[in-house]
């Protein structure tokens, strides 16, 4: 089922186009990626969706209908865990709730309740600045989840982590979402991370256009360390490559 | 611009060792200085009225404790309440100019030159216009702490993680709520760093006023002591309102640890790391 | 401290700095005349007169930052005890000028009596709150006042209503009070049993008078010059003094002539002594007031015990 | 502290109209602060010798601009030769707390409590010390400028990236080389900074001096104008002090464009946009 | 010919043990790759080298002699670009030679000379911050290469770039190693990059101690697009991928 359509959306800042004429589809359950170079709109693209900005042309639909002003259904993490150090781990992955009027109390417990399986435990009244890099996006990804929202939208989750602890975290999010029904839309600039999550990988252009393209991922090919050695993955890496290089 | 110090006196962590350097080579430094100042009074090279010695000022300001004691009291009260009342304006304006800019590039600049105004003429006028009550004593308090105390908040403000406050705009929170949520506490380490600059004017404002007109005070002490040509007592109130100053200087240091436990906590060692690489 | 101030010479002149008590006035005549009618090139000497600041002029003398200033009798007898180097070599007033004052329209404060419980707009010396209350004791009242420390501010406050009383020259003040059409009840401290003094003078100190007794004595018989020509020419003298100072006084004509008469009248001279010469008797009683009050300390800041030879604090030797 | 204001009025860069506005929208708040003085005064609510109407500020100062001129001189002397002295000492003490931890550790404690001394009442003693010539004014120019001077340069040095550092060490350079091609360099901008923050501390310090005593300068003159009861004569002195402290600034800033054109310099897009990811 | 030999070299810090026992040789005109996970030593080691800091143990040797004191046959490339923000491109690059006591104008000349095959003609003049992330670290790897030292050390040198441009740099990294003799000991954590670019791969173990391993790249192997569907790669990386878990 489609949950989102996203329909010739544009969007410039002052004299500068950054999107232009971009559509695709998000389907229920799914995980979608979409790669692109460095400035190609990919964050703005995703604050199109959650409302912090607004586009200049195009449509965007949600389970059939217009996208409501307020309350989107999406929950977003950015680009860097944005977490607020002088909130413990329970309290930054409870400040959506909060945001959204549910009690502080209420809000808390919830977020509480996910700390064990998200590999959290015991670092419940840490601060931010006690946790290393990758327990940090743990939380921040804690927070996204824990506001139930019908969409995820993931902005470079593991960008900023070296390349072991993202494969750890990588591997730890597909399994994660293999026991959910979690939809999911995630942006990153790396081919391997977009085909290793991702059921389809969108590609941004480099200069403001329609969808360089779209490659699928079949669900069989392994997404562990199997996948290293999977004949399957090498022709996808290499189309997303030429695409990516076509399109700039 | 007392925070890089603040690396160094009120630093956390560091092992005992480096601890004791950091109490004891200023306190020899300090013992030095005097020591020096003790010579050059004992060799009689300078009059004691113009330079008495260090010990001269110590007895005669022991001598003199109650009187010392009872015009600190004035000058304390005067310092707190305007203090008090500067902080909290300071918390008010700083929080309306964030939310407007035109506010703010039409009141900074005012207060920039508001800085450049030599006090010293203008505190008799203030006391002119106030009497000689706690009023313009507090008022000078405040406007020589005022302006670090918005700049510090102002500061602190546009510190705050631009992707945190993306993210709650996205949860939907207003602008309200970001600022309460994030641009707020954001200020903390900013506004404590503000907070530690300001304490060290504002001693100095209350005996501002009190030279212009004041009932009691160490200004009026220090005013009295110098037409009767005694220096000893001069410095022996110097040296009270130095302590003053560095008691409520403790006082802000104290409360950061207090009211901002998480400013203390060193990073953690990935994200030290991972943030050298930006 | 180095002596800058008399080590200039030039054209052959000596170098000599004094150093004022307050914003110039007609205490101040003499010294004006002195350096407008060239009574000080004539003795060899350059003067430079010091704006008032809020150094003391007598600490500056007595640091040898300036040669000469003006200290009246009280001051030099408090600090010669405390232990500068002060010597008065020249008197300006033979009596008294300063008055306790409040404003003349007051119902509720017509005596010093009244004056008990007010508030008193004071310079920061404990000599001046002294004779404050010593004036309201002496009218039978308990001398227990508020103070607050104004300097020049004080009068300023008292015509608007901030302070009740404070202490004035009697020359200058209270006549300027007088012109703005808001006069001041005074009250003579002698009135009330303070006794009299040579209230103001001026000082140098005995360094400077021994390592330069030559420019010392041209400087003082100088200043006695101009004084005896305000003296006799009160009118001629006060122009002097208001075109040395036009930015202070080039709008204060009235003033300047109403004090230079009052002075040359009243207080610059006296039928028992020349001018400028010490009148032991006051210093003596003066000096006996200030010792009984407790107001006296030695350079240690212990409280005197004995009272010191007055004879040593003022001289006469460098006026003829 | 004046840092953030910087990104206000001296900012790079903006559109015209946004230039026009930062300059627009203070102008129009400093009018409308005068004219409700203008009306507070020529109402009568407060009598002229307490707060005179800034016409007649304006037009008693403009009568007696030639006295002002003559006062402006001194003290612009005072605050630029103490400056100066201050801004060569900073260095040089900065230079040499920079390669010595225990001499930082020892010093920079005693700087901070220098800061809490209330000047007004060590004035009276500094001109007893030093007399009535230019040293005075020039000491305490120097005393009040030289802490926020040090401060800023310690800061600017620790500023330094310690990449660049390690990459010069490893190139066989010596302490003192790796200073001289990146502390130093490094610290420009934190420099220009305390810069800022020191000169409209300077001419302030000046004026001090004066009032402790002087021959001449706005000091003197706005104690004499007090004297003589000229409230107009005492604002329109305090009025040209803040010009003199304004030019100054702006010096400043001109200077610093001059001498540290990559300051201005916008990042680079890919820059800063990997800039935001550490 | 072994150009550098590393014999059980061991570095602590205070009571931490970073290194310890560590050992290999790099060969003349070879390409080095050494990866391990963040904190494992690697940028320690290379100080190591350069002499920023003093082994606690073992021995260095340079062309079968300990290394000299100071100027060591070494340039380095660091982590980030260090760039002084101060001087322009040119100036920055010449800053080794400068320090190694060749005058201002030659330092400036020789650096100039080599703007153009570096791809930085018309930059000469710029600052850094007027520059693009991959401009900066070529400017930084010039001001390396100019210094004519036996052997580059670079330090994860395109770890601060996306995934697009940092592809770009690696290309070019490759090209210009081809047209010349350079030795290059290269740090990252990054596989692919380290297979992409290496002759060898050594790995660093993340608890103190030797080399993991080690795994030779054969230089048959396309280095350019081909290298993404070439079947060699596949196993060299997943074997990779052990021993840097194994190691942990
Ligand atoms: N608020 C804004 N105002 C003006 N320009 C903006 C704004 N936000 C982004 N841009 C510009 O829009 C372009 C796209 O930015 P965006 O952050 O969406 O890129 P991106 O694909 O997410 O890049 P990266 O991979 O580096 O995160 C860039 O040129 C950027 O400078
Ligand atoms: N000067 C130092 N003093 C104390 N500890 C240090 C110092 N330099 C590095 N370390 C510590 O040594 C360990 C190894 O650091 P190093 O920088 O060599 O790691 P790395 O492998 O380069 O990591 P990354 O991939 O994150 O750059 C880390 O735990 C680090 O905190
Ligand atoms: C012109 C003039 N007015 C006031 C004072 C201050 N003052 C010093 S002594 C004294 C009176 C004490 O009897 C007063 C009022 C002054 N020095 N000169
Ligand atoms: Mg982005
Ligand atoms: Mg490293």
């Amino acid at each position: 089922m489609t949950l989102l359509e996203v329909r010739g959306v544009g969007k410039r800042f002052a004299d500068q186009v950054v999107l232009e004429d971009v559509s695709f589809d998000v389907d229920d359950g799914e995980i979608v990626a979409i790669i692109g170079a460095s400035g190609s709109g990919k964050s703005t693209l995703l604050s199109l969706l959650t409302g912090a900005l607004h586009p200049d042309s195009g449509e965007i639909r949600f389970a059939g209908a217009p996208l409501p002003q307020r309350r989107r259904p999406f929950a977003y993490m950015p680009q860097r865990d944005a977490l607020l150090p002088w909130r413990r781990v329970v309290e930054n992955a409870a400040i959506g709730l909060e945001v959204q009027g549910v009690s502080r109390r209420e809000a808390r417990r919830r977020a509480r309740e996910l700390l064990e399986p998200f590999g959290l435990a015991g670092t419940e009244f840490r601060y931010p600045r006690q946790l290393s890099g990758g327990m940090r996006q743990r939380v921040s990804f804690l927070r996204a989840v824990v506001q139930e929202q019908p969409i995820l939208l993931l902005d470079e989750p593991f960008g900023a982590l070296d390349a072991i602890t993202r494969d750890d975290l990588q591997r730890w999010l597909l399994e994660m979402w293999r026991d959910s029904g979690w939809t999911i839309v995630c942006i990153t600039h790396d081919i391997r991370e977009a085909v290793r999550l991702a059921d389809r990988v969108l590609v941004l252009p480099r200069t403001p256009g329609a969808l360089a393209g779209e490659v699928a991922v079949s669900r069989e090919i392994p997404r562990g360390t199997g996948m290293l050695t999977d004949p399957r993955v090498p022709p996808l890496e290499a189309e997303l490559h030429a695409l990516l290089r076509s399109a700039g | 611009m007392m925070r890089s110090v603040r690396r160094g006196l009120f630093a956390t962590g560091g092992s005992w060792s480096e601890r004791l350097a950091l109490i004891a080579a200023p306190t020899i430094a300090f013992l030095l200085l005097l020591a020096a100042w003790q010579g050059v009074a004992v060799a009689g090279l300078v009059p004691a009225e113009m330079l008495p010695a260090p010990t001269r000022v110590v007895s005669a300001g022991a001598a003199e404790h109650t009187a010392l004691l009872r015009h600190a009291i004035p000058t304390l009260i005067a310092t707190v309440a305007g203090f008090a009342l500067s902080v909290s304006v300071a918390w008010v304006t700083a929080t309306v100019l964030d939310f407007s800019r035109i506010l703010r590039s039409a009141l900074l600049p005012l207060l920039i030159v508001s800085q450049t105004l030599p006090l010293i003429a203008l505190a008799p006028l203030v006391v002119l216009w106030f009497g000689f009550g706690l009023l313009p004593k507090i008022l000078l308090v405040a406007f020589v702490t005022f302006f670090p105390m918005v700049v510090g908040l102002l500061r602190g403000f546009a510190e705050a993680d631009p992707e945190a406050e993306r993210l709650l705009a996205s949860m939907g929170a207003s602008r309200a709520t970001v600022f309460r949520l994030v641009r707020l506490p954001a200020s903390t380490a900013s506004f404590f760093s503000a907070l530690r600059v300001s304490i060290t004017y504002a001693v100095v404002g209350a005996i501002f006023a009190e030279y212009a007109g004041a009932v009691a005070g160490l200004g009026v002490y220090m005013q009295s002591a110098k037409n009767v040509f005694r220096t000893d007592l001069v410095l022996a109130a110097v040296g009270v309102s130095t302590l003053l100053t560095l008691c409520l200087f403790g006082i802000v240091v104290l409360a950061e640890r207090v009211a901002a436990p998480w400013l203390r906590i060193e990073q953690g060692r990935d994200r030290t790391h991972r943030g050298t690489r930006s | 401290a180095p002596n800058g101030a008399s080590a200039g010479e030039n054209a052959g002149s000596t170098r000599v700095t004094f150093a004022l008590d307050w914003a110039p006035n007609t205490n101040h005549i003499g010294v004006y005349v002195a350096d407008e009618l060239g009574y000080f090139d004539e003795a060899g000497l350059d003067v430079e007169i010091l704006p008032y600041g809020s150094t003391p002029a007598t600490q500056l003398v007595s640091a040898g930052e300036a040669d000469f200033g003006i200290g009246g009798q009280s001051t030099v007898q408090v600090a010669r005890t405390a232990g500068l180097d002060l010597v008065s070599v020249y008197r300006v007033t033979q009596r008294d000028s300063g008055r306790l004052v409040t404003l003349a329209d007051r119902a509720d404060a017509e005596r010093p009596a009244d004056l008990d419980g007010m508030t008193f707009g004071g310079f920061g010396s404990p000599l001046y709150s002294a004779l404050a209350r010593a004036t309201i004791e002496g009218d039978g009242g308990e001398g227990s006042f508020e103070e607050v420390v104004l300097d020049t501010g004080a009068y300023e406050a008292l015509s608007q209503g901030r302070i009740d009383f404070t202490l004035s020259v009697a020359t200058w003040e209270n006549l300027q009070a007088e012109l703005d059409g808001h006069p001041y009840r005074e009250f003579r401290y002698q009135d009330f049993g303070v006794p009299e003094q040579q209230s103001t003078g001026i000082v140098s100190s005995e360094a400077y008078l021994e390592a330069h007794p030559k420019e010392s004595r041209a400087f003082v018989q100088a200043v006695a010059r101009g004084y005896a020509y305000a003296a006799e020419q009160p009118d001629a003298a006060a122009e002097l003094l208001i075109a040395a100072n036009p930015d202070t006084l080039g709008a204060a004509d009235e003033l300047v002539h109403a004090s230079a008469r009052l002075l040359a009248e009243d207080y610059l001279t006296s039928p028992e002594r020349e001018i400028g010469a010490i009148d032991p008797e006051a210093w003596d009683a003066f000096g006996a007031f200030l010792f009984d009050g407790g107001f006296l300390t030695d350079a240690e800041g212990r409280p005197l015990t004995e009272q010191p030879d007055w004879s040593e604090y003022a001289t006469d030797a460098y006026l003829g």
